[in-house]
């Protein structure tokens, strides 16, 4: 038996051992996602004991080294713990920002004593992170943003305002991009690290057009942010004035993450639209009919894409800009698909609390699918980046 | 006639323009009564205003008391109510059960007309017994009980069904669930034993019912035109309320083009107005001929169905799914051209991102009147 | 009975004896229309007996003064004149850029004497013009044309080449956009007559894609344009260094005819289609049928918009750039159109030369179409008037 | 199977591309025979080239003297084919026809396929007979007639029809015009007696007959695969046809692209190269976009159906619908873009949209395959 045979056997019956039934459920809630953080309950004891013994095994982190709070595991062991959890549908143990977003940032540009500090208390859910990126005035033109943090020796003054701060209502720290330099656009710009909790710094929820939602403004006046967290642990991540460096790595990192969950996103309508009609006593209309037509075939070749582009990524056949065309087309088909579903379900799908839609799902959901041509990259800033990284059009 | 409006038209858009802005608009009306999570959905009091404006009859004959204005006129007082999303039972009470009761008894219009005119009254309709409009189709059955009839049976997407003092209701009073001949409308009164609702608020805050009629007993003078020969009545009043939708909707396309137009020489980003860019430059101009063309298609059913055309129905379809299309683009523009703050609730685009997809459905969505230009085109 | 009834008599009486049965005919091919000219002849007595009455009562252009070789009929005349013609469906006895584009610029820019000159030839169809605006470089760009007419005193020495010169290889005069003043974009052009027998001047037909057409291109190789042709004759119309001015009026003129015959252009496709396929001995594919239906919906809409258009501009109501959505609609459809006959057509609408369909009517007419959204400003053109001069945003 | 080629065939496809852009390149083939009006529509020694190059039989089992290879290898040849735009017999003889005679008799096999490899021979397949493509109805009939059969019929759009050695022809034995069952194929051979053809030129400029069978006799042993049970031959012949018509597509798509781009980066208008404004910029990269879906979903199909999954003929609509919607988007972008230039016959855009619209249209266009995805699908 090939070692990487021996570790599936052992990933068995551990997580036989140690993931509870209850933990295999799909998740129904919010309440079911573990998220971690100092104001963090459990919802069951079941959700504590899975998310503990995760804890100690690594497995929060698997792929993280193990001085960090990760398991150490090789890319190969790291794939067959995914299909072993999948396969018994195994919950996620800790939602993270912390883990998809500045775990990556400080694994790559963090100083030893950094990583320790911030990686194991992140593997550890100690701490709950959100993201400070967007502001009011900026938006697709991330670079332009204005926060403004104040040089003073020993630490800085931040003032300012940011959007999108998903969950920073419930969050502990957030890794948030500063101007420090208003005369070098690029270069001026430091990518730091601080308690919400510090005085001057608040948070509103923001309410969007489908209902209540994670994300939130977050507001910083007068805040204090010193220089260091200790010997060896800067409050930025690489240096000062270049955190647009760091900003750029997580932005490629996360288009990335998702354009390859879009391209898990083939779902076809029409024959699922056919039978919910059925359901109804009714059939499809002939026209419409042929519209869910011609979205399936396009949904077909977006998951054959989506497929082709995920084989290519393994093995560096893609081209780099290619996340992008993917966000582009993975986005605008969902964004098509719910307009779909939407007009097939008729009036019933208009319902937006009744019980028999479950509070709205389809509509909210409907709405929601808007913003996936907005967020991580707008549709136009993609055809901008295809235009000139791809298609080498000149630049206007 | 000239596809636009003559002076007293032009006057009466004047007037419905300036009504509305100021008594009609979102923050007025369509939010106010939405944060208070009204039941009915809209406000009386603005009813009652539009009756005093002379609104609310405006489709009912001099003889009978109101304006006997057409369907031009109609139009023009939708499109300011899309164009300010205004919650109102203007589109099923002044232009649906409206035209209904033009083929009532004197008795009729008698109990009804006068409570509409004044702005007291609020009329429904309950036509689906699908979730996508099927008229072809009644199964709602009534049959003879007595000196009158014994309605049973369901029907959904009733808009604002709960708070009308009236519903006109398409049964079956003979024949199959599909034959085109034994339909019979009825004015069903609120009071109606054996009547329930249950009350749903829509994507677009507005509220409709699923009505059952479990045996509700009704007066053989609750019906409407003919017993059996209710289909014509039914058409009529289809064809005058998808063309009303049309109007509303080309409203609602131009306020949301217009709000979008306004943010993109406003909104910055890499040091220029959005507007600037040639992309959504041309996105724009794009939405805004497909705007002309849904507005011309809207004034030229109108004018038909005036004319008392045969061609009308056809043009009602063509209307209806034109503007469908082209209110859905410009709400979907409008959101992506707004950018993040068109996902907000803050922002009025994506009240008319909602409005819009509940007034698509209504009376049937552009692909049900795409295939009756087909049928109606012999193909 | 009112003047004009009298007007609407005394016409359908004239008609009756001077428009022959042969010239009621619909039009079938190129040489059914007489565009006159030095070289022109007449394909039959009818057409020959036909034009020369018209010439005789000024109606070849009948709202032009008398002295220009017009009846000088007032618009509700000619209006009416116009519903007799088509009531019988008499053919346009001359058809002429002369009377389209070079007319109108004379009646609006030209001297008493260029007018009598000029506009009495083209009403008796003695001279056939052409237009030479285009140019290789130039395009949607038309101001940026480099051909040169060097200042000689009393004459010019014009130098270049002009493209899609319509029926240059059969015209006898050009009329011409010439610079004259290299300094100054706009007002440094000359909108110059010459005779395009002149020395040095050639042209060469354009094969398009649809197969022969009336375009040429039109060369210059040191043609000697004087600046007079005789007393009160400039060889330019309106002013030296102003030719822009002429052309712009021109332009507008000509977008406004494209858009308003567009604005008749309301042509459904399904019912005929599906005909068509009925004869084949087949049906129409269901998806199919939806693409045609939903095509109709746009082209009826599209008529009404026309038909809007047309009353509106009579009483000015139309916002003076509409014309140039009513071109970018119209050309779009038009194209969209054609795509749907095409495919409705199946194989045989594939045919070039057989006789089934008429030498290949359908695919050259398919292909046609996709020049009508090029010519007389691009689409991309249109939609930048609209977004400048309608939707009033601001210029990049 | 990951969705690229391996090395093999990205080798083969660099052969490919070279071979197709040094000799069946568009002056040297397609302007070239079309201007000298060739009546094949084709050249011959091209032909004979590709088969020294191993292309012509590269489908035909190792067994039959071919090469054995699959269908992601035709469509690297096929893709190259469309981007060349070269005239060449290799679909309907190298795809249809060979894996039609795979069901053939070993002296059906053995009769034709060495022609094939040669380059010698020519194949072409007559199976519409309506203007559409409509091959559930098959009308042209086949009786018994002694030994063998006795042809009536006619059928249309058949690519190089008198050009062909063999006509694969499916014809009815048995049941009624639409029957599933009843089908039979045949390897009719050029001087069969009382076969005429009606040669027409296409848009394209390649050349197809309508084709007239009026009591062909044909020996029993013309028939591939088994009497009445010729269905299934024609199936996988479609199949296969429809995915080397989409990989055939996606070349022409990228080609025109292509060019289209180029040219952007060249043109100068108001000052700036064309490639400088935004809205051609999106449009161009919308293009992009849509290209290389449609080569992804051709490439599962070709993995697919070499891998011989019965989801191969659902991916074959696909693909086939697919790249007819892409390819015609491509060349309406192209002309466009190009402007006045892009509709005279010199430059080489016109000529990507005519075989666009010949290829949409053969096997069936994206219409015809969207609803088979639906039937497919269950709906």
């Amino acid at each position: 038996m090939s070692d990487l045979e021996t570790f599936r056997e052992e990933t068995r019956s551990w997580l036989e051992a140690n993931c509870p039934a209850e933990m295999r459920e799909p998740v129904r809630d919010e309440e079911d996602i573990y998220w971690g953080g100092r104001r963090a309950t459990f919802k069951s004891d079941a959700q504590k004991a899975w998310f503990e013994a995760c804890v100690a095994k690594g497995y929060t982190v698997p792929a993280w080294p193990k001085e960090y709070g990760g398991a150490g595991l090789s890319p190969a062991e790291a794939k067959v713990l995914r299909q072993e959890m999948t396969r018994i549908k195994a919950r996620i143990p800790l939602s993270s920002f912390g883990i998809w977003m500045l775990g990556p940032a400080l694994l790559h540009f963090g100083t030893e004593e950094q990583k320790k500090h911030f990686l194991s208390q992140i593997a550890r859910g100690e701490i709950r992170w959100c993201q400070g990126y967007s502001e009011p005035g900026s938006g697709s033109d991330l670079v332009s943003l204005q926060t403004f943090g104040e040089d003073k020796g020993d630490h800085w003054v931040v003032n300012g305002q940011k959007v999108w701060t998903s969950y920073a209502d419930q969050a502990d720290w957030i890794f948030c991009l500063v101007r420090t330099d208003k005369e070098n656009k690029y270069k001026g710009i430091t990518f730091m690290l601080f308690d919400t909790a510090s005085e001057g710094c608040s948070t509103k929820p923001i309410k969007l057009i489908s209902g209540s939602s994670p994300f939130c403004e977050t507001f910083m006046e007068d805040v204090k942010v010193p220089k260091s967290y200790g010997e060896g642990i800067p409050a930025y991540v690489g240096e000062i004035n270049r955190g647009w460096d760091v900003a750029k790595y997580l932005l490629g990192h996360e288009r990335e993450m998702i354009s390859g969950a879009d391209g898990g996103n083939t779902g076809t309508v029409g024959s699922a639209m056919s039978r919910h009609a059925s359901k109804a006593g009714d059939e499809l209309d002939p026209v419409l009919r042929a519209e869910l037509a011609m979205f399936d075939v396009d949904a077909l070749a977006y998951g054959a894409m989506g497929e082709k582009f995920l084989d290519e990524i393994k093995v560096g056949k893609a081209h780099p800009a290619q996340p992008n065309m993917m966000k582009y087309a993975g986005t605008e088909l969902n964004k098509r698909r719910h307009e779909l579903m939407m007009t097939a379900g008729g009036s019933r799908s208009l319902e937006w609390d009744s019980e028999e839609t479950s509070g709205g799902k389809p509509s909210r959901g409907w709405l929601r699918t808007k913003a996936n041509s907005i967020e991580g990259g707008t549709s136009e800033v993609m055809l901008n980046v295809i235009s000139k990284r791809i298609l080498d059009l000149p630049g206007s | 006639m000239p596809l636009y409006h003559d002076e007293d038209q032009a006057m009466l858009a004047d007037t419905a323009t300036s009504f509305m802005a100021d008594q009609g608009n979102i923050k007025d009306q369509l939010r106010h009564w939405r944060d208070r999570d009204c039941p009915d959905g809209f406000g009386h009091g603005l009813w009652k205003q539009m009756a005093e404006m002379g609104f609310t009859g405006m489709l009912v004959g001099e003889d009978d008391g109101g304006l006997g204005m057409g369907h031009v006129e109609a139009g023009i007082v939708l499109e300011e109510i899309g164009r300010n999303l205004t919650p109102s039972p203007f589109l099923t009470s002044s232009v649906l059960a409206a035209t209904a009761l033009k083929h009532g008894s004197n008795d009729l219009k008698g109990r009804y007309l006068p409570g509409l005119i004044e702005g007291d009254s609020v009329f429904a309709v309950a036509i689906d017994e699908t979730p996508k409009h099927r008229p072809s189709r009644i199964t709602t059955k009534a049959e003879k009980s007595g000196n009158g009839f014994k309605l049973s049976g369901s029907k959904s997407f009733v808009i604002q069904g709960a708070s009308a003092d009236m519903l006109v209701v398409a049964a079956r009073t003979s024949g199959s669930d599909e034959d085109e001949d034994g339909i019979t409308l009825f004015a069903v009164p609120k009071d109606a034993a054996n009547m329930s609702h249950d009350s749903v608020r829509l994507v677009d805050s507005s509220v409709a019912t699923h009505t059952k009629f479990d045996g509700v007993e009704l007066d053989g003078d609750a019906v409407i035109g003919e017993v059996d020969g209710g289909r014509e009545v039914l058409n009529a009043m289809l064809t005058a309320g998808r063309i009303g939708a049309a109007a509303e909707g080309v409203g609602v396309a131009s306020g949301a083009m217009d709000i979008t137009v306004d943010y993109l020489k406003q909104r910055k980003q890499f040091g220029k107005l959005i507007g600037e860019f040639q992309a959504l430059q041309h996105r724009a101009s794009h939405l805004y001929s497909e705007v002309e063309i849904a507005r011309a298609a809207v004034i030229k059913a109108q004018q038909l169905l005036d004319g008392g055309s045969e061609k009308a129905e056809l043009m009602s379809s063509v209307a209806k799914a034109k503007v469908a299309k082209t209110a859905g683009l410009a709400v979907k523009e409008g959101v992506q051209m707004h950018g993040g703050v068109g996902m907000t609730d803050e922002y009025d685009i994506g009240l008319y991102m909602k409005r819009d997809r509940a007034l698509q459905e209504f009376l049937g969505d552009a692909y049900f009147h795409a295939n009756r230009v087909a049928e109606m085109s012999g193909y």
